[in-house]
């Protein structure tokens, strides 16, 4: 009974690495157009979803951080080329592996998302802060 | 390492929902960490709030609790500048865009903003100021194709001062516009429009032509790009020749003329026609019996030689080899045009098996008055003059069954110009024009399509052509459809003009890896941003114009190149370049030289490097680095960084959640 | 060279002269054709515009049947058929939704194991082009052939893979091993309306009437055919075009195996030649073919 | 002709199945008319292909299956092989075609198309062979014109080109159970 | 044999290269041989005793001209030293040997290795020489290689979690793996390294995990399935259990399998617009 609530009142820790050119310009947007999103995801800015090693999944993850985000240009859309066509290469196999060794589907996620799509943001931040509530806190390493 | 933290209250857009003095009070916690709030940071008195404290805590680092880092990132590194930091002891934590603006619980919007700021202050703990990196401007243009938008590009160029070189691959400039006959939609001669901008380009001091070359390496990057040409051997001295034509006339070797759609004949010794600038001929060593002669038997002293007997200048120079020029420049303005879209692989056409369905081009020298036709409209298979003339629109446009699924955007308004023409040169004659849909999108081209219909009584009928055939009459028989009337048409015609689409010269995909242009799946060269960088390529210092970007007319072309010549004066305005410190950057001592790096590097700005031991290792190009951070993630050693974005920092960051 | 060999059901009936000589000249050239067992009917055009999975069926139905003879191709000479069993085979291939369908249909397990092929691509692939013409004792010089291939020997090309679908030459090259002179005819691909033959007689006599019109237009004197439906419709209706249009064809429309028997110096008879009803006999005589 | 255009047309179920069935997106014709202007038989139609597809896109149900263009296609394959948008127009035809079949809506001008079609399976299903004089003559029969192609026949018979006792194959009861799972398994689609 | 050691005689010879490296038996067991000279050449043996995989030696004969003893698996692993640039093709003579199977040095049964059960590379796709198999080739076991994988895959993500962590609870952090893996050829292994700190070097619960993590993802599109590393480790962690599991999701996703050429880019550093795109309704909101 008791773990049923402190699971109904868990806050997961979210963290989102968006590429500066896609992602986080339409996370800007979503704020412009005062769109309302769970506040649980704290964001971290780089140059391209190729920037985003798929080690920082794992590291965040023995970290104790609930669940991790990548988010990117559309395929085609990289300001680098094709950045987002590496990144999605390497994180697609280091989430197979993480979940191949037990760890939740849910903590590891990608999205593209366009410096135009202020509502997918919201949507994305929504449901990833709802799948990883429903999936629980990251005790593994503690 | 002391660290300021300022806390934007941006009026009440952030301090209404976050606690701006928790913030502080939390962050002020923090060891080294100084933390004060006001109203608004980016106000000229905040700014100065800031630099004076950078100078009274001896600060380190700054982190601004704000608004996102895309509106005011640089007015904050200035303001670091001024307080004798290094710009890039910036942090900036978002404290507006992604918090105060999309949260309602004040609570949970504050803790957030304190770990948007303490994060900042992970990251900025690792910072190390960076330095731009400046290069120099080598102020000399290349240009790559001589049609119009290159010799305009290079007019442009040159009469602002600057040396400019244009390499084309034919022997003579003036491109695929040299060949049309009259221009739509004011009808002025084609040649007559482009002539004196050949001439012009020619004869300016700063503007250099190599013809009958190509540009076999680039390398370098911005300001500095180093190129190879070959000039091929044209057997003809440049120098000593003087044009009089002796030469062409006594050649006894006559082959099909490229210039002329391979309608007319030419030499083996030729100018590609009349206004050729330079004005000096080329042999065509596959066709030319001395060398047919001299490749059969190597020890013999050649057949023929009767141009060589006759020049009056002593020019022809049979064992001429091919130059080799390197050169240095600061920009590449590519202009490589299109080619006619070859219309063998409609197979219902024909497959080009009918001499009297010609292509537009082919029809454009017919119409031409110093054509293989002097102007005459005589069918191909037995000269008689062609009155009943069928125009097909989109062949190899519009068509994916065929690999070519856009607009060529032209075809339209030159099928309507070669059907007034026709009109023209035989009042009675009868033209038809097959159409999917008319695209008359510029200034004066609808007016000018009504004329031919109204004025000109061209038929237009809307609908595809499903086959054409020869009947036992020598007649074409050409079997389409009225798609607004729903029946089936058949037009016996004396001719059928094509309406070829434009599509990629082959050259393209070779050149644009080289320079390091990406290319779309029609293998046109991409532009920067399809909006508002149109001239400008992913390359620095690389610009494109004409139809090597995609299909497009005289005006467009001409356009184009003038703000392609426009950009690159920009740069040539500029003593030095300063480049962005974003880089990449390679720890040598533990590289392994898998080169995963090189493999994924959209830039080629991966070199490799021998070190004294012999073990050979990566190095990055700065100048061509754009700082994407794609190797990093392929480095299984981390011997590679980011600098401004380490994974020691997004480490730290990471964990300053816990 | 063995082959299972799917005659098809005109060939047994409206068109023997294409059995007959399609077996004396592979029996000729070593080619042994092996009829496949109990094979049914192709479906034609009437199954696959009533019932999809019928019509793939019955095809797959015969494909089963001929791996009794042990041959891993089927040799086809009839057209339609040859479509037919090569559009099914191309499904069970490359669509395993399709297959299983067709396969419960079959009640059978069926993975596309035996390979369709024209009678035509055998001799020109497998036989070779070099070695048919070492074959031929007489030559059929002063010959001129139109090669008419029809609408499904070639379409679509992505499941036929047979030749260029606009201009197909491969019939004109067998055909030109035997010394006659093929001409270059637009009409070689266009539709005589087989499946209308008998319900819509009208549009098969003016589809019949522009494609004699063309070979005639382009100076050929008879026609070579690889099809029994269009070899029916362009011989069996001919007097009835001449009548309607007003017009006075007399183009023998002959079967490549039977120019090729010619050629080989095969027996008219055996060839089949007396049941056209354009009869070629006089005008073979006249060209000294046939004494 | 008046055509009510809304929502519920262009989205029916009609112009799902013709879509999901042959596979191709209807939407992706611009109308260019190439399919029309080869078709072999396209005069003798009440609406050329084209259009026809035309009206698919409008999701004109009535109107299409009432036309008799698809009963005259002869499935020859020109139209597909020179579609410029790679649509596969004889396919289309061919889904029409059963999609009237299943519902069985045949415009009576063409009747004699689906009745012969009719005829020529049963006679497979029968012998598992063609039986070429009995399809004719029951053809001719049905239709109403008995002495069709009459003269044709005695001149066929004696160049030995009809067999006048069908032509069986041993395990006909196999080809019976054949169009019984077919059957079954279209209708269960 | 003979064909063996002359071989190796032969190219010592002709000073073709300086050493081959082989197998050889010492009292019953078989070791590694390293031949420089032809005299020696006599005690090379090859048989389904040799389990090693000798192009792990590399790492210490870099720029050197050597001859290895290579099997089909181990041969592949030469491809991918090849792709990465860290041998020169022509400093490397390959004296390739088929081979149908080595036995399971773990099992008390005289069965084959677990590897060999689904081996596709009987004669090494690469080689300069190759020595025939004498005897009988016994084709190796058909089936669904990944089966055990897949099976793994069914079970519930805690129960997978309980599994690996009992697993790497035993990790003594004695890189053994590490140390006989022909890939793990770096100059410094990032476990080594503390800036950045990618892995903790402590042995517990998190630094095991994150170790084997890293290890297994560096051998993404790399490893050649010569099945060395679980041999190779004292506590029995089933390592490549791991590896294979990555092996079939590069053929799975991108329809790549390490070490077939040379030439090729490895596929986590190569992309297909059109073929990826479909990676995406799964995987990639």
């Amino acid at each position: 009974m008791e773990e049923k609530k402190e699971k109904n009142g868990f806050e997961p820790r979210l963290v989102g690495i968006l590429c500066r050119w896609c992602s986080y310009q339409g996370a800007d947007l979503a704020g412009t157009s005062r769109l309302k999103y769970e506040p649980n995801m704290t964001v971290l800015r780089v140059p391209c979803s190729a920037r985003m090693s798929p080690l920082f999944l794992m590291k965040g993850l023995t970290s104790d951080i609930d669940g991790i985000l990548f988010s990117g240009c559309h395929p085609g859309d990289c300001h680098y080329i094709s950045g987002n066509m590496n990144a999605r290469r390497r994180f697609v196999i280091f989430k197979k592996l993480l979940e191949f060794a037990g760890m939740e589907p849910e903590r590891i996620q990608m999205s593209w998302c366009s410096a135009s799509e202020d509502k997918k943001w919201a949507d994305i931040v929504d449901s990833v802060t709802i799948e990883v509530k429903k999936t629980g806190p990251n005790n593994k390493f503690k | 390492m002391k660290i300021g933290v300022f806390v934007c209250h941006c009026g009440t857009n952030i301090s209404a929902v976050i606690d701006v003095q928790k913030v502080v009070n939390d962050l002020a916690k923090m060891p080294g960490v100084f933390a004060m709030d006001y109203k608004f940071m980016c106000s000229d008195p905040g700014q100065n709030m800031i630099i004076s404290e950078i100078k009274q805590k001896k600060l380190d680092a700054v982190i601004v609790a704000a608004c996102s880092p895309c509106l005011h990132e640089l007015t904050f590194r200035n303001t670091l500048i001024r307080g004798g930091l290094n710009p890039y002891m910036l942090e900036i934590a978002n404290i507006r865009e992604q918090d105060s603006w999309v949260h309602t619980d004040r609570d949970k919007a504050t803790e957030k903003a304190v770990r948007l700021a303490k994060m900042a202050v992970a990251k900025a703990k690792r910072n190390q100021p960076l330095f731009p990196q400046e290069v120099s401007v080598e102020k000399s243009c290349l240009v790559i194709g001589g049609g119009i938008a290159g010799i305009q590009a290079a007019i442009d160029i040159s009469s602002a001062g600057y040396q400019t070189v244009i390499v084309e691959k034919e022997p003579s400039i003036g491109g695929k516009m040299a060949m049309f006959d009259k221009t739509f939609p004011t009808l002025d001669c084609s040649a007559c429009i482009l002539t004196p901008k050949m001439v012009q380009a020619s004869q300016s001091k700063k503007v250099k032509i190599y013809t009958y070359s190509e540009v076999e390496e680039i390398g370098g990057y911005v300001g500095n790009f180093n190129a190879r040409i070959r000039v091929k051997a044209r057997s003809v001295n440049m120098e000593k020749c003087t044009g009089c034509g002796i030469c062409w006339q006594k050649c006894p070797v006559k082959v099909n003329s490229e210039f002329e759609q391979n309608l007319g004949p030419r030499k083996a010794v030729y100018v590609p026609f009349a206004q050729a600038v330079p004005n000096v001929p080329v042999i065509d060593c596959v066709n030319c019996t001395y060398y047919r002669s001299k490749r059969q038997n190597p020890e013999s002293k050649g057949l023929c030689r009767i141009c060589e007997k006759f020049c009056p200048a002593g020019a022809i120079e049979f064992d001429q080899k091919d130059k080799i020029i390197e050169e240095k420049f600061g920009a590449v303005i590519v202009a490589t045009g299109f080619s006619a879209f070859d219309h063998k692989v409609y197979g219902e056409y024909g497959a080009g098996r009918y001499k009297d369905v010609v292509t537009a081009l082919q029809f454009e020298r017919l119409l031409n008055s110093s054509g293989p036709t002097q102007g005459k409209i005589l069918r191909p298979s037995d000269s008689k003059e062609a009155r009943t003339i069928v125009f097909v629109q989109c062949v190899g446009s519009r068509d994916e069954s065929k690999g070519v699924p856009y607009c060529s955007r032209v075809c339209c308004m030159y099928t309507a110009k070669q059907a007034l023409l026709l009109k023209e040169h035989i009042p009675d004659a009868n033209a038809y024009v097959f159409y999917i849909d008319i695209r008359a999108a510029g200034k004066n081209y609808e007016e000018f399509i009504e004329r031919v219909q109204d004025e000109y009584g061209v038929l237009y009928l809307r609908g595809r052509v499903s086959k054409i055939y020869r009947t036992g009459d020598g007649a074409l028989l050409v079997r389409g459809a009225d798609t607004l009337s729903g029946t089936q048409v058949e037009i016996s015609a004396d001719m059928v003009v094509l309406a070829t689409g434009l599509v990629s010269n082959p050259e393209t995909v070779k050149l644009g890896q080289m320079i390091g242009i990406p290319y779309d799946k029609n293998r046109f060269f991409t532009e920067s941003h399809p909006k508002l960088a149109p001239a400008e390529t992913q390359t620095a210092g690389v610009f494109i114009c004409g139809a090597c970007q995609f299909p497009k007319d005289i005006p467009d072309s001409v356009a184009q190149a003038g703000a392609a010549a426009s950009k690159v004066l920009g740069l040539f305005s500029q003593e030095h370049l300063m480049l962005e410190p974003v880089l990449a950057c390679v720890n040598q001592k533990i590289c392994n030289g898998c080169f995963h790096c090189r493999a994924v590097c959209p830039y080629n700005a991966i070199d490799e490097e021998i070190l004294k031991d012999k073990s050979v290792v990566a190095r990055v190009i700065e100048s061509k680095c754009h700082g994407c951070g794609n190797c990093i993630s392929a480095c299984p050693v981390s011997a590679v960084d980011l600098k401004g974005y380490t994974n020691e920092q997004i480490l730290e960051q990471l964990q300053s959640l816990r | 060279m063995k082959y299972a060999y799917y005659p098809g059901c005109s060939l047994h009936s409206t068109s023997r002269e294409y059995d007959m000589s399609a077996k004396e000249v592979s029996t000729r050239l070593g080619i042994e054709l092996i009829e496949a067992p109990d094979w049914v009917c192709c479906g034609a055009t009437p199954a696959h515009v009533t019932m999809h999975v019928l019509s793939q069926a019955l095809p797959v139905k015969s494909l089963i049947n001929a791996k009794q003879t042990g041959a891993d191709t089927m040799a086809v000479c009839c057209a339609a058929c040859f479509s037919r069993l090569k559009i099914a085979n191309y499904h069970v291939l490359n669509d395993p939704g399709k297959k299983a369908k067709i396969n419960r249909a079959v009640g059978a397990e069926y993975n596309g194991e035996v390979a369709v092929k024209h009678l035509l691509e055998i001799l020109a692939k497998d036989f070779g082009l070099e070695n048919l013409k070492g074959k031929m004792t007489a030559k059929l010089d002063g010959l001129k052939v139109a090669c008419y291939y029809g609408c499904l020997l070639v379409r679509p090309r992505k499941i036929m893979q047979f030749d260029d679908e606009e201009n197909p030459t491969i019939m004109d090259a067998v055909v030109e091993t035997t010394g006659a002179k093929t001409v270059d005819w637009p009409g070689k691909v266009e539709c005589c309306g087989a499946s209308f033959s008998i319900t819509k007689t009208g549009v098969v006599l003016r589809l019949c009437r522009d494609i004699l019109q063309l070979a005639s237009d382009a100076g050929a004197e008879c026609i070579a055919v690889a099809c029994p439906l269009c070899q029916s419709n362009l011989d069996l209706r001919q007097p009835e075009v001449n009548k309607k249009y007003d017009k006075k064809f007399d183009m023998p429309v002959l079967y490549f195996t039977q120019i090729l028997g010619l050629a080989m110096g095969i027996d008219w008879k055996k060839l089949g030649l007396d049941k056209h009803i354009v009869s070629p006999l006089k005008f073979l005589k006249g060209k000294n073919i046939i004494k | 002709m008046k055509y009510l255009l809304n929502v519920k047309n262009l989205n029916s179920e009609f112009v799902r199945e013709i879509q999901a069935e042959s596979k191709t997106r209807i939407l992706h014709c611009y109308q260019c008319g190439k399919c029309s202007a080869g078709c072999p038989i396209a005069n003798e139609m009440e609406y050329k292909p084209n259009q026809i597809i035309r009206m698919i896109q409008l999701g004109m149900e009535e109107s299409v299956l009432k036309a008799n263009t698809m009963w005259l296609c002869a499935s020859c394959i020109t139209c597909t092989v020179r579609c410029p948008r790679e649509i596969d127009i004889a396919e289309i035809m061919d889904v029409l075609r059963r999609y009237a079949f299943k519902r069985g809506i045949f415009p009576a001008a063409v009747a004699d198309i689906p009745v012969f079609n009719r005829i020529f399976l049963r006679n497979i299903k029968l012998f598992g062979r063609l039986y070429e004089l009995g399809l004719i003559g029951f053809f001719n029969l049905l239709t109403g014109n008995p002495f069709k192609d009459v003269l044709l026949g005695p001149k066929m018979f004696f160049k030995g080109k009809i067999n006048l006792i069908p032509e069986r194959i041993k395990n006909a009861s196999e080809i019976k159970d054949i169009f019984k799972r077919s059957a079954e398994i279209e209708h269960s689609d | 044999m003979k064909e063996l050691i002359d071989k190796a005689k032969e190219l010592l010879k002709e000073k073709k290269v300086e050493t081959v490296i082989g197998y050889r038996e010492i009292r019953g067991c078989v070791v590694p041989a390293y031949v420089d000279s032809p005299c020696d050449a006599d005690c090379l043996i090859f048989d389904k005793r040799c389990v090693y995989n000798l192009a792990n030696y590399l790492k210490w004969f870099k720029n050197k001209n050597v001859a290895l003893v290579l099997k089909g698996c181990d041969a592949k692993s030469i491809n991918v030293w090849l792709q990465e640039f860290q041998i020169k093709r022509e400093n490397i003579f390959i004296i390739g040997v088929e081979c149908y199977g080595v036995m399971n040095e773990k099992s008390a049964d005289a069965g084959l290795s677990d590897k060999c059960g689904h081996c596709e590379a009987h004669v090494p796709n690469i080689y300069d020489a190759v020595i025939k198999h004498q005897g009988d080739k016994k084709e190796s076991v058909q089936g669904e290689p990944f089966k055990d994988i897949q099976e793994f895959e069914k079970l519930p993500h805690d129960e997978r979690w309980d599994f690996w962590k009992k697993q790497f609870e035993k990790c003594i952090k004695c890189y053994a793996c590490r140390e006989i893996c022909p890939m793990c050829y770096c100059k410094e292994c990032i476990v080594e390294r503390n800036i950045p700190q990618w892995i903790m070097s402590s042995p517990s619960v998190k630094g095991n995990f994150e170790w084997n993590m890293v290890r297994a993802f560096h051998l993404a599109g790399r490893c050649v399935e010569c099945g060395e590393c679980e041999r190779a480790c004292p506590v029995n962690i089933p390592l490549m259990k791991l590896n294979k599991k990555l092996i079939k999701e590069m053929k799975e996703l991108f329809d790549y399998s390490a070490g077939q050429k040379e030439d090729v880019k490895s596929a986590i550093d190569d992309f297909y617009p059109e073929k990826d795109i479909k990676i995406d309704d799964k995987m990639i909101r």
